[in-house]
């Protein structure tokens, strides 16, 4: 099924100069291809969707285009012109810019400072600022994509979309530097927003076509070929297709991502044994109240799944926090299997057998410079020790039974988490909960966010299997689909206070839309 | 990126930076100005001799070098960085510009040109520890103590043995002559804080400085090469010493070789009291100008109020700390990283 | 990371295993043990160190000078050392030049403070090294209990910091305020000078110490506090009483900067810029210490022993801690002071002691 | 912290997870610098390399070898105490004003009252969410106020020296007992670190303090804990010093502040924490003891001897950094 790229015809345009072409593109790392002569092509005026596992070679070859990375073989062309890339300055100067899958603002500078940043133009003359004329630079950007952010607001007082947006129009700048129209490469822009700012994102993404080149990266399949013209694949470093997204499903998509026939249905692929309403709920929260929550009620039963969802500033995330201890509560009371929880700190919550996976993974999730077998037992120290002291035999047959268990795919036990692809750090991440297997409530915070399809499919695996072994989950999904697929009842939060329960058995799950509704 | 909890940190200051309508002063902004009105009233109230006119002068005078030693660490704390080189520049350009203008030990009188020389001394050592940073990758506290010693040894090899002592009446006029009730040092260093904030505010240099405090990585991402400005930056720095060393040889009218020992941590004490991070990306000139009135007004009123010379550096080191405390405790929060 | 704890468990299992097979001795390393008491030393093969503060304080520096020429005098060079005012580092720098080859080594030391001495005077002791303190020792450590420790020199100051406090009485008319600038206040010399300046204010019942204030021994600090005090007392200030010259030219440059010229201002040790100031009439008084004699005595002395020309025994006991001879320099003798002059005939063996007043009390 | 552009693509293949040559030569440039500074001091004054001048180096380097190895724990867990040196100097006053009263348990008092003080410190700096810098640099100026006020500023003589006596023995009759002490501390401490969890409790809070938290790993107590390690140790250093000194000062290891900050930093340990270990300082406290009594004893003259000290601690850092570990060097 694997179709040629270069003998692609065109069917619209009669063919003028790709805006950016990639011809064999080979990146060797030490021990591992990541690029494996990958073949590609941006035709001008399209939304190219880039599509691929983690570690098909994605982030390498997005590199490469930005000048990160210098490929050990191959070519890129631009509009009929071969380029060699050897800084994101580089790149810029032949209009290919990047919008980062980690957002790389300045958070301390001005909106209008982050948007010029580095090719400043008139907005510094001789080293000196004029904020007025930064400031016009930066409205102009921001008009393009129909944004209505002060330019002078300081960057970390706006919202993620709006820090997305900022983004955008800091990418948009490098059309200053060429005269030609720009390609903007968009890492998982999506990942991290909620539906609505994804919808706005989109609506931007498709004015960007009327003056600009788009590839745009997800994980998201159904975001890929809703908002993009064409569709590439990449898988083990080499591209293995692409396809017209009008004609395309999902699954067809995820079949040339992993190789194999699979299923988009993925949420819905193991369904764990319904628990058992009549007992007693395992988690029980009354009135909890926050800074940013009030009055909150939850009941969890055990091998229960619980969403809870709601828009940017509902709340959720805090109690998520506070039922971990990690944030302080005003009022309330949380009590797990009969006694009350101790919501003073996070090593309380953690004796009791409460576990947390935080949604900024690199920073709150793991530590990075670390071996996978010290995050992995770094909460339940007890798991690898005798008394007081580290067996370090214990610790190694204990982390490699997990290793295999979760599939982590790592060098070695003793490879710094760092060094691994998002979705392993997931799971070290997860694992942690299960090593002393005394878990008894998880608390998920967008447990899936930048992860993979593949990824993501073992995640929710692991989920249910947890849940199937009596734990009690509290799910922040990524989207409202997972949040649906994976929950047997959700809660839908707005400002601060939970507002709806909606049962969602199998079979018998709510739309999106239903949930949207109760949501603002 | 930073971690959620340091951006929610830094959300909370509306930073001074820009010609934006402030929203509302935060209280980590207000604290430092309270607790100065509050330390001076305190002082003010328990002895008549602090409140006159003429010791409020004497503060202000006193406060100059250590205001322009401020400004040129501040630069080097909202990247992030940290500088102890102050005690060894100061002491090359005390003696530098002792050595240059009309002294006793030679015959140079260079005037103005000699206070150039020692301020671009100060810079040129400041640009040594900028450049071993960014090029032997050496993190500054070491560089800039290294530099620190061996602006100390140029300055006992150029010391040799005798005491400079200047002659120069420009020099000498600077500490004696007053204008508006001030000395023209403090105007000098009124003047430097204003170009501080200037640079600060209005320069490449300083808001870039700004952001390699506050996500340094990202700059690199936007084709912004950040070496030579960290080295611009330390350069700078070491120019506002050299200034100071020439100030306090106006004030001594001798080039001392220890002519800046102890401005490095009481400046960092400043700076650090008037609500600058020693993890970058917050404060800027005019907190740190809040901050050395600060502690010059502690040192004034502990003298003045008759606080024995043993309990001082005490009683100035708990009222620092209970600042600081004072500042960051209403912003406390669980799972807050401070390091 | 993994080989950190075979590397600890490496060096725990080496010392233990040293430590029980061979015991405890209380044999250092090296060192000469106790040596002859008069040395026997080729004149060429005698080392002589002198140590300073540092070098960038101008009677430090003279006294480094003064080492050298009398060096230069016999023959020889001197090792100069300095510790930045580093108790520590001067113990450092101590102990590592007595591992070395001590046979004929001569030391001058200004030990930092008070407390510093003792460990110094041992360590010679046991290396067999000639030494000669100056200033700075505990009041209860007997030079004559050692062997070669040979003589320890400082001016008296109480006396000191009672005839500058006189003179300032005398310059302020007999009475009215003044203020003190204290010296480092861990020192001996900073507390004794003190101390003859209220055996001075008992004297003079009519002068008032308004406030007494640290200020190092620093001209920069000086400068700062006096002009604090200033403020504070104003008018009152007829005096200014400074624990050595430095400060005192840092209170001038303060009371410059305050437009005043009615405060009689005194010191100790008479630096060069004292001594100027005096002839130009801005500071009242100084007392005389010679850094350039100080330098070249110490190093004599020993040089004398180590050569054998001189007998450790045959050295008076008075002559072991004794106080230096100190002149009180007002405008009328200043000029006699401007260049102190150190005659070659000051280091004869034979007239080591000309300038002694008399055995430390 | 880790943007796209700095953290290492993740190779999927299967690599050794052993280190590299080059990172077992990282891991030994702090002996390396110390092997080539000896070798320079040497060749500058052949009669340096005497064992009694490397006793006496040795015996010099034991306090500083025992702050630094305190402080580093600090670091380690991402703060810095600049306290240490003006807590040792109050502790050697404590110490000849206790010793005449509490006699030979004088020792284990001081030891225990410094890592009280420590503690109170820690507490300080957790509870109120102060920097360490600053809570450690208000502690620096109160420790050296109350040491002034209670010794009334002056030295105050021991002279019941049998307390201290045994530090200044010979091991075998060459190793200088103080030393000995430093290294089984180092040793020790390393030791308890590997074979408990703390190890990663402390490296986990010196990379990632909110990781770390959000872990369940004790931050706070482990902070604490390192202060007070911090503390004791400084007290220990103060005992060697007293039995160096015969007597207490306000001031007596003041000036070892920077060194010992020094010392911690050539040994390669990150100053940001998480990288690091005690045996590293202890190889770079050896280096800044070299150079501090080294270069003058060899004959380099004052002022050079400055310049040198600066350029060659500077060189020094730049060989035994571990960059690798440290993504943004500030």
């Amino acid at each position: 099924m694997t179709t040629n790229l270069q003998t692609q015809p065109d069917p619209r345009v009669p063919a003028p100069a790709p805006a950016l072409e990639v011809r064999g593109l080979v990146k060797h790392y030490p021990g591992v291809k990541a690029l494996d002569g990958v073949d590609l092509v941006v035709r001008q005026h399209e939304v190219l969707g880039l599509a691929g596992e983690n570690g098909a070679g994605k982030s390498t070859l997005l590199k490469a285009l930005v000048g990160l990375v210098r490929p050990d073989g191959g070519e890129i062309w631009v509009r009929g012109e071969k380029v060699r890339l050897r800084s994101v300055v580089d790149a810029a100067d032949h209009g290919i810019g990047m919008v980062f899958q980690e957002q790389s603002l300045v958070p301390n500078l001005t909106a209008a400072e982050n948007i010029v940043l580095g090719s400043e133009g008139p907005g510094v003359r001789r080293g000196i600022y004029r904020w007025n004329t930064m400031r016009r630079l930066a409205q102009e950007q921001l008009d393009k994509i129909g944004s209505h952010i002060d330019p002078l607001a300081r960057t970390d007082t706006l919202s993620f979309a709006d820090r997305q947006m900022v983004e955008i129009a800091k990418v948009l700048r490098i059309e200053e530097r060429t005269s030609h129209p720009p390609v903007i490469i968009l890492d998982e822009p999506t990942s991290v927003l909620e539906s609505k700012e994804i919808e706005t994102l989109f609506t931007q993404v498709r004015r960007l076509r009327e003056f600009a080149s788009v590839v745009f990266v997800s994980h998201r399949l159904d975001e890929v070929l809703d908002v993009c013209d064409r569709v590439a694949v990449l898988r083990g470093g080499r591209s293995v297709g692409e396809v017209p997204s009008a004609d395309a499903a999902p699954a067809e998509l995820h079949r040339m991502m992993i190789g194999s026939t699979g299923s988009d249905d993925h949420y819905h692929g193991a369904v764990a044994e319904r628990p058992d309403e009549a007992r007693r709920p395992r988690l029980v929260v009354r009135g909890l109240s926050g800074k940013s929550f009030r009055d909150v009620d939850l009941d969890v039963h055990a091998g229960e799944i619980v969403g809870i969802v709601g828009v940017h500033g509902s709340g959720r995330e805090d109690v998520c926090r506070a039922l971990f201890g990690a944030e302080p509560t005003t009022a309330g009371e949380v009590v797990l299997d009969g006694e009350k929880l101790d919501l003073s700190g996070t090593r309380a919550a953690c004796a009791a057998g409460v576990g947390y996976v935080p949604a900024e993974r690199k920073t709150e999730g793991m530590v990075g410079p670390m071996s996978v077998a010290d995050n992995m037992t770094l909460t339940k120290q007890q798991s690898r020790c005798t008394g007081p002291l580290v067996r370090p035999r214990k610790q190694a047959t204990l982390v490699d039974r997990w290793i295999e268990r979760l599939s982590i795919r790592t060098p070695h036990r003793g490879t710094a988490i760092q060094r691994l692809s998002g979705g392993n750090q997931q799971k070290v991440v997860l694992a942690r909960w299960l090593v002393a297997g005394d878990v008894r409530l998880l608390l998920l915070d967008h447990p899936t966010r930048g992860l993979d399809i593949g990824a993501r499919s073992e995640v929710y695996r692991l989920m249910r299997e947890l849940a199937g072994s009596g734990v009690a989950t509290v799910l922040l999904a990524d989207s409202l689909e997972e949040a649906i697929g994976m929950s047997d009842r959700i809660i839908v939060m707005s400002d601060g206070r939970a507002t709806t329960e909606v049962a969602a058995p199998p079979g018998g799950k709510p739309t999106p839309l239903d949930l949207v509704k109760e949501m603002v | 990126m930073t971690s959620p909890a340091e951006a929610d940190a830094g959300s909370e200051v509306v930073n001074a930076g820009r010609p934006q309508p402030r929203r509302g002063i935060s209280l980590s902004d207000a604290g430092p100005p309270i607790a100065l009105v509050v330390i001076f009233g305190v002082f003010a109230v328990l002895s008549p001799d602090f409140r006159t006119l003429s010791n409020v002068q004497n503060v202000l005078d006193a406060a100059a070098v250590l205001a322009v030693v401020t400004c040129g660490i501040s630069f080097v704390l909202m990247m992030g960085s940290i500088d102890l080189s102050a005690p060894g520049i100061m002491g090359a350009s005390a003696i530098a510009v002792a050595l240059l203008v009309a002294n006793n030990r030679n015959d140079n009188d260079f005037g103005l040109f000699g206070v150039a020389v020692a301020v671009l001394l100060g810079a040129a050592l400041g640009c040594l520890s900028g450049l071993a940073l960014v090029v032997l990758k050496v993190p500054s506290f070491m560089t800039t103590l290294g530099i620190s010693a061996v602006g100390l040894g140029v300055a006992t090899l150029m010391f040799a043995g005798v005491q400079p002592n200047v002659t120069d009446p420009m020099l000498e006029g600077w500490a004696v002559e007053r204008f508006l009730g001030l000395a023209h040092l403090t105007w000098i260093a009124v003047a430097c804080v204003l170009v501080g904030v200037l640079v600060q505010r209005y320069s490449r240099l300083g808001r870039y400085a700004f952001a390699i405090g506050g996500a340094e990585e990202v700059l690199g991402l936007s084709g912004v090469r950040v070496a030579p400005y960290k080295v611009a930056v330390f350069t700078m720095a070491g120019a506002f010493y050299g200034l100071a060393g020439v100030l306090v040889t106006s004030q001594l009218s001798a080039g001392l070789v220890q002519a800046g020992k102890g401005y490095d941590f009481s400046a960092i004490t400043a700076a650090v009291v008037g609500g600058t991070l020693l993890t970058g990306g917050r404060g800027g000139i005019l907190h740190s100008a809040v901050g050395v009135l600060l502690v010059t007004v502690l040192t004034n009123g502990l003298v003045q109020v008759g606080v024995s010379p043993y309990w001082q550096g005490g009683v100035q080191g708990l009222i620092v700390v209970a600042a600081v405390a004072a500042a960051v405790l209403p912003q406390r929060r669980r799972n807050q990283v401070t390091k | 990371m993994k080989f950190t704890s075979r590397h600890t468990a490496a060096l725990i299992g080496v010392t233990l295993a040293a430590a029980t097979l061979t015991g405890c001795t209380e044999e250092a390393g090296g060192g000469g043990g106790p040596a002859a008491e008069t040395g026997a030393c080729d004149p060429a093969d005698v080392k002589l160190v002198g140590q300073v503060r540092n070098e960038s304080n101008p009677y430090e520096a003279a006294w480094l000078d003064g080492g050298d020429a009398f060096a230069e005098q016999v023959g020889l060079t001197q090792e100069r050392l300095t510790y930045d005012g580093d108790s520590t580092r001067q113990q450092e720098q101590v102990s590592q030049l007595l591992a070395g080859d001590t046979e004929c080594l001569v030391m001058n030391v200004l030990p930092n403070g008070d407390s510093d001495t003792p460990p110094i005077v041992e360590g010679a002791q046991e290396a067999g090294a000639y030494l000669v303190t100056q200033w700075n020792k505990p009041a209860d450590l007997n030079v004559t209990d050692y062997d070669t420790w040979l003589s320890h020199i400082t001016y008296d100051g109480v006396e000191s910091g009672k005839q500058i406090g006189d003179a300032l009485a005398e310059a302020i008319g007999g009475s009215g305020g003044i203020v003190a600038l204290q010296g480092i206040l861990d020192t001996g010399a900073a507390k004794d000078r003190f101390a003859g300046l209220e055996e001075s204010l008992a004297a003079n019942t009519d002068v008032e110490l308004l406030d007494d204030q640290t200020a190092n021994f620093s001209r920069a600090e000086a400068l700062e506090v006096t002009k604090t005090l200033l403020s504070k007392h104003g008018e009152d200030v007829k005096g200014i009483w400074a624990a050595n010259d430095d400060m005192a030219l840092g209170a001038l440059e303060a009371l410059q900067q305050a437009g005043r010229d009615d405060v009689a201002v005194v010191g100790i040790d008479a630096v060069p810029d004292a001594l100027t100031a005096i002839q130009d009439g801005t500071m009242t008084a100084t007392v005389s210490s010679d850094g350039p004699w100080q330098g070249g005595i110490g190093l004599a002395i020993g040089y004398c022993v180590a050569t054998g020309e001189l007998a450790v025994e045959d050295i008076a006991d008075e002559d072991r801690a004794w106080y230096a001879e100190q002149f009180l320099i007002e405008q009328d003798n200043v000029a006699d002071f401007v260049s102190p002059e150190t005659d070659e005939s000051d280091f004869a063996c034979d007239n080591l002691f000309s300038r002694s007043q008399g055995a430390m009390s | 912290m880790s943007a796209p552009a700095l953290t290492s693509p993740a190779p999927d293949a299967v690599v050794p997870g052993r280190p590299t040559v080059g990172q077992r030569l990282t891991a030994f440039m702090p002996v390396i610098a110390l092997v080539v500074l000896l070798a320079a001091l040497t060749i500058a004054d052949p009669g340096f390399l005497t064992l009694s001048s490397l006793t006496a180096a040795v015996r010099t380097s034991a306090p500083l070898v025992v702050l630094a190895a305190g402080a580093t724990l600090v670091v380690l867990c991402g703060g810095i105490d600049l306290s240490i040196a003006a807590l040792c100097s109050l502790a050697t006053v404590f110490f000849a004003l206790w010793l005449p009263d509490l006699g030979g348990i004088t020792t284990v008092a001081i030891i225990a009252a410094t890592g009280a003080i420590g503690a109170l410190q820690g507490v300080a700096h957790v509870l109120f969410r102060i920097p360490s810098f600053i809570v450690t640099l208000g502690g620096m100026s109160i420790f050296t106020a109350v040491a002034l006020v209670i010794s009334d500023a002056g030295p105050v003589r021991v002279v019941d020296r049998d307390a201290t006596n045994w530090l200044t023995l010979y091991v075998g009759g060459v190793v200088p007992m103080a030393f000995v002490v430093a290294l089984v501390l180092v040793a020790a401490v390393s030791l308890v670190l590997r074979l408990t969890p703390l190890d990663s409790w402390i490296r986990a809070t010196g990379y990632s303090e909110s990781a770390a938290r959000l872990a369940g790993a004790p931050v706070d107590r482990v902070k604490i804990a390192a202060f007070t390690v911090s503390g004791a140790c400084a007290g220990l250093a103060a005992v060697m010093l007293v039995s160096r000194n015969f007597s207490g000062s306000p001031t007596m290891a003041d000036n070892l502040l920077l060194p010992a900050v020094a010392a911690i930093v050539v040994g390669g340990t990150a100053i940001t924490g998480g990288h690091g270990s005690l045996w590293r300082s202890l190889a770079g406290a050896l280096v800044v003891t070299l150079l501090r009594v080294g270069l003058p004893i060899v004959g380099v003259p004052s002022a050079y001897e400055q310049i040198l000290y600066g350029a060659i601690i500077v060189a020094a850092v730049a060989l035994t950094l571990d960059r690798s570990k440290v993504l943004i060097i500030k």
